[in-house]
């Protein structure tokens, strides 16, 4: 009988717990089929969401890089990131929309001019890394190069180069760039087959998750695992 | 392994001015009037073929760009849905186009409207084809799934950027046994269209079939650039290898091509074989 | 830190008069003709990318520095507000959205009004809650705020938040199940590869290659000579079969994607940057 | 339409079916005391090894984005790292570049600090949310305490005794970036060279990620809920990747059953029709 009084939502601690599998129950329904229930728990997740975000962006980021610079360091410059900033949200409106066009062409030109050192830094490490895989055994061989590292190398390099020339579009491709091309494409599935089934591990562990929050918390059931 | 700055490898500054030329130039070629080459993407013979298969069965054709929001993807799927639905106006065959966002579904109207016009067909243009759902995913989702299954549409083709719900429209086609073709830059999701798809468009080809329908300069230019760079990163990888193979992974050159810090030994090699 | 009244009225002039300049420079825009608020946006947009270009592509001193990474070092404040009142856009845009549907009593409208009094309601207690944490204007944890957040933050929207996305493996299931029927060569390879990446990277791969009676370990004898049966059995374990699938075949599929995504970004990085991007603007 | 054949019954099981089938099947394997021992793969191996080389006093950043949407993958991996962290006496930062990873990463590190002796401010410090994750990166690359101002208890940095000796992200040894979005991208490209990166990605992201991985660009990765559970192996510790693994794995078993049944059922009815 113990179990069942600890269960019920007598404490505030047991009734947040009730509260947390209502929700979640709520949002299952609609495996069943689209339905009010869900839909009002939809809709009330969505405010929560938007609402909570205003902590942090008013309070956490406003305060620190823009109000106790000025208050306390007397930052008189950073006074016009504010106003000019706001011109963002002109962008609903009929007449003035285009202004909020001045502030988003900024924000889009600043990461045009970061895609430099982007483009460096995350591609050209990886054409280096594809370069240095020697097809057999390189005349000074630092570390133990065994036949199997020579075998991968090569399928290394077929892949990317046929994956490659299934991506190009201004030249017809006939003959062995076709075939290629081909075959890229079904290497595309490889890969592609190993996302899905990465993929297919991740949204299981996040189902398994409120399972367990469910047998854990709320049915207060030890759960064993491995 | 990484650049703080262009001066950690010259080289990297070297190949973004090559690909920046080579964009540029194309561009300013393309606006010039000159005809580039864009070759015709398997995916729209698919496309032809659903559009056949869909005007015998007479029932309607749907279109979704997904939640892509407005932007580079959702102008260049709705000049997918256009092509395609001047083809269908030739039969009077219904269709459906299904958004997520706001501004796409003021903009999709225009186009839906001015394809209409171009297959002189203005008449058969009906304001309530072109729809907003719902700025939810599942909301949307749930909405389009119900709408496949009403209607029992003949044809479902799906541009654009996708996330999780594209499972349900994919599965949904599947029941009413529709044709389905996607195409999406978002790599996450192409499994499942391949699977439940009769034909999917992968990556850059979503590019590449605007383009070719479209045949508007800038994105003609652009992408003959691309397929320029993409051939240049190909040759210094197979060149490359044959160094590291037959000389070593150490040699200058292959320390040029991509690694920081790379510049200087290269330079000093080079001064070398000059000099001597 | 005392109240220090001065600094704190000049500090409150400064942002009055910026707000000033902001809202009157708003009718002087507006007299530009459409050709001009273009240039001025492609200029703005040009500076912008300029400056970070510039900031890379600029030799740097010993102490790793060019003339601009210490003004953007300054800079870095305001980029992180005006990146946070973008993100805030979203924010705007859905209050509106459903404001508009509540107070015009659109179809479905009650929904709309459930999500603003949630909005109302969380909004406030974040930022109270982020406020006493910092201990701002003197603001105090209240035992009202603690249950009130816990409830709303631990017990509402965060097991709503992980529902919404535990919804997926219903369908991912379900969807698999009906849409994985052999049709074509490439749904098939690709069905194939997942499955054996599915059993081979959890542990019972490893026990029904143990069962099998598959070597477990691979000795530096069998890496010498590959050829070696031991050696082809250890490869046929489902583990190794996994790990070289992802290694050996995807790795480089992904490497080819990267360079195909890289270098389009590239290309739209500068065709945005100088306003060529006829969809945008 | 005539008797609904075995064979297409096998094709078109109801959705509503598999949902219950899976739901039973998970509550099943979650309840189940098998232990199977796994075989760690080289991503994880490596990642063990990085962590392992660190001496005490090494100061490491801990890039923490994930909130309660992807908490069955990521918050086993980022207990485990922490774990791993305090047992090596290493000082720790923690960042967030998305609102609630911010609460929900400082409370989950205050209750492992207090486990294990460690004192905020001292040991350990979290930096709060910071909305531009590339500006973050670059400005902290430079000078961290013009970056991030404060800690996300309102201390100035040059006053957190955790930052004695730290002016940017050059005096860092590692950043573990356990995330359910690309932010690895940014890391990979804006920090200051020798700044090595660990990777704990949703299972979603791991496929991509592994020519970085080829390259060298990361030098270890755990995946998802099961890479926890390698992890929790090697560390010798028991966390939610050991507490999901078996029910992890007995999903893939009943989706692998269904495609192969479904596709049985298909051939099947192609056969008895074609005859």
């Amino acid at each position: 009988m113990d179990w069942l009084n600890e269960f019920l939502p007598t404490s505030t601690e047991r009734l947040n717990v009730w509260i947390g599998v209502i929700c979640t129950f709520a949002i299952y329904s609609i495996l069943y089929r689209e339905n009010p229930f869900y839909r009002f728990f939809e809709h009330m997740y969505i405010g929560l969401a938007a609402g909570y975000a205003l902590g942090p962006y008013l309070v956490d980021v406003l305060y620190r890089y823009w109000w106790e610079p000025i208050r306390i360091e007397g930052a008189w410059g950073l006074v016009f990131v504010v106003p000019f900033g706001m011109y963002l949200y002109f962008i609903y409106s009929e007449r003035y929309g285009w202004i909020s066009r001045i502030v988003i062409g900024a924000l889009i030109g600043a990461y045009s001019g970061l895609a430099f050192q982007m483009f460096s830094s995350r591609y050209l490490p990886q054409l280096h890394g594809a370069l240095t895989k020697p097809l057999w055994f390189p005349p000074n061989a630092t570390g133990e190069i065994f036949l199997s590292n020579i075998f991968n190398n090569w399928i290394f390099l077929i892949i990317l180069i046929s994956v490659m020339v299934y991506f190009t579009f201004s030249f017809e491709h006939r003959g062995a760039v076709k075939r290629t091309a081909i075959l890229g494409r079904w290497f595309l599935m490889i890969g592609l087959g190993a996302m899905f089934g990465n993929t297919v591990m991740a949204r299981m562990a996040l189902l398994i998750g409120r399972v367990y929050y469910l047998l854990d918390s709320w049915l207060m059931i030890r759960v064993g695992g491995g | 392994m990484s650049y703080q700055h262009a001066e950690d490898n010259w080289f990297a500054a070297i190949l973004i001015a090559f690909i920046a030329l080579a964009v540029l130039v194309n561009i300013w070629r393309a606006r010039r009037g000159k005809a580039l080459y864009i070759r015709r993407i398997p995916g729209l013979d698919a496309i032809d073929e659903a559009i056949g298969r869909s005007t015998e069965l007479g029932r309607p054709v749907t279109m979704i760009p997904g939640l892509t929001g407005f932007g580079v993807e959702a102008v260049q799927a709705l000049t997918i849905f256009k092509y395609i639905t001047k083809q269908i106006a030739r039969f009077a065959t219904p269709m459906r186009l299904l958004t997520a966002n706001a501004t796409v579904y003021a903009v999709a109207q225009e186009a839906i409207a001015d394809a209409y016009n171009e297959a002189e067909r203005p008449d058969l243009y009906d304001a309530d084809s072109v729809r907003f759902l719902s700025s939810e995913q599942f909301a949307f989702a749930s909405g389009v799934a119900g709408l496949i299954q009403r209607e029992r549409i003949a044809a479902n083709f799906m541009f654009g950027i996708f996330y999780a719900e594209s499972l349900i429209f994919a599965e949904t086609g599947n029941i009413v046994g529709a044709v389905q073709i996607a195409g999406t830059v978002s790599f996450t999701q192409v499994p499942f269209f391949v699977a439940a798809c009769d034909y999917t468009i992968i990556g850059d080809e979503f590019y590449a079939t605007s383009a070719y329908i479209s045949r508007e300069p800038v994105l003609l230019g652009s992408l003959v650039g691309q397929d320029l760079s993409k051939i240049s990163f190909a040759s210094m990888i197979v060149g490359g290898s044959m160094i590291s193979t037959f000389i070593g992974t150490d040699h200058p050159i292959v320390q040029l091509l991509g690694k920081p810090q790379g510049w200087q030994s290269f330079v000093e090699w080079l001064s070398q074989v000059l000099g001597r | 830190m005392l109240f220090d009244t001065t600094q704190l009225v000049v500090a409150l002039l400064w942002i009055a008069g910026a707000f000033a300049l902001a809202i009157a420079l708003i009718p002087l825009l507006g007299t530009l003709p459409p050709r001009g608020r273009f240039a001025l946006i492609s200029f703005v947009t040009f500076i912008a990318g300029l400056f970070f270009a510039a900031e890379f592509f600029l030799p740097v001193g010993e102490d790793n520095k060019n003339i601009l990474t210490d003004p953007f070092q300054k800079m870095q404040g305001s980029l992180q507000v005006i990146t946070a009142l973008s993100l805030g856009l979203g924010t705007y845009g859905l209050v509106r959205l459903h404001l508009r549907n509540a107070v015009q009593r659109r179809p479905q409208w009650g929904y709309s009004l459930v999500l603003l009094i949630a909005f109302v309601v969380m909004a406030f207690f974040s930022i109270w809650n982020t406020m006493a944490e910092k201990g701002l204007f003197g603001i105090e944890r209240t035992q009202l705020l603690e249950n009130a957040f816990t409830l709303l933050f631990d017990y509402t929207l965060i097991q709503l938040d992980a529902t919404m996305f535990s919804l997926i493996a219903f369908y991912i299931f379900s969807a698999a199940y009906r849409a994985f029927r052999i049709r074509s060569i490439e749904a098939s390879i690709l069905m194939f590869t997942a499955m054996l990446v599915m059993i081979g990277i959890v542990p019972l791969g490893k026990l029904i290659s143990d069962s099998i009676g598959l070597p477990a370990v691979q000795t530096a004898e069998m890496r010498t000579n590959p050829f070696m049966l031991e050696n082809i059995l250890y490869n046929l374990r489902l583990p190794q079969i996994a790990g070289w699938i992802q290694e050996t075949l995807n790795a480089p599929v992904q490497r080819a994607i990267e360079f195909g995504v890289g270098i389009g970004a590239l290309a739209m990085a500068i065709r945005l940057w100088l306003s060529l991007e006829r969809g945008i603007n | 339409m005539e008797a609904r054949s075995i064979w297409e019954r096998m094709m078109r099981i109801d959705r509503r079916i598999l949902y219950v089938i899976l739901a039973v099947n998970i509550i099943a394997a979650l309840m189940a005391r098998v232990a199977i021992e796994p075989d760690v793969p080289p991503p994880v191996k490596r990642f063990y090894d990085t962590v392992e080389a660190l001496q005490p006093g090494d100061m490491v950043m801990v890039s923490s984005t994930w909130s309660a949407g992807t908490l069955a993958e990521n918050q086993p991996q980022f207990e485990a790292v922490l774990k791993h962290l305090m047992r090596k006496r290493v000082r720790f930062t923690i960042i967030s570049f998305a609102p609630p990873a911010r609460d929900i990463s400082h409370r989950l590190a205050r209750r492992i600090a207090e486990e294990n002796g460690y004192v905020e401010g001292k040991d350990w410090a979290h930096f709060g949310y910071t909305p531009d994750i590339i500006i973050a990166i670059k400005g902290m690359s430079e000078d961290i305490a013009q970056t991030i101002r404060q800690d996300v208890r309102r201390t100035p940095i040059a006053e957190l005794e955790v930052m004695r000796g730290i002016k940017s992200l050059k005096d860092y040894k590692l950043v573990v970036d356990v995330t359910p979005s690309d932010t690895l991208g940014n890391w990979i490209s804006y920090r200051p060279p020798d700044l090595k990166i660990l990777y704990c990605p949703t299972s979603v992201m791991a496929a991509e990620a592994y020519t970085f991985l080829d390259s060298g660009q990361i030098l270890g990765m755990i995946t998802g809920a099961k890479g926890a559970y390698e992890y929790e192996r090697l560390l010798g510790i028991v966390g939610l990747g050991t507490r999901f693994i078996n029910a992890i794995q007995f999903s893939h078993v009943l989706i692998i059953f269904f495609i192969l049944l479904g596709n049985f059922g298909m051939l099947m009815q192609r056969r008895a029709s074609a005859s």
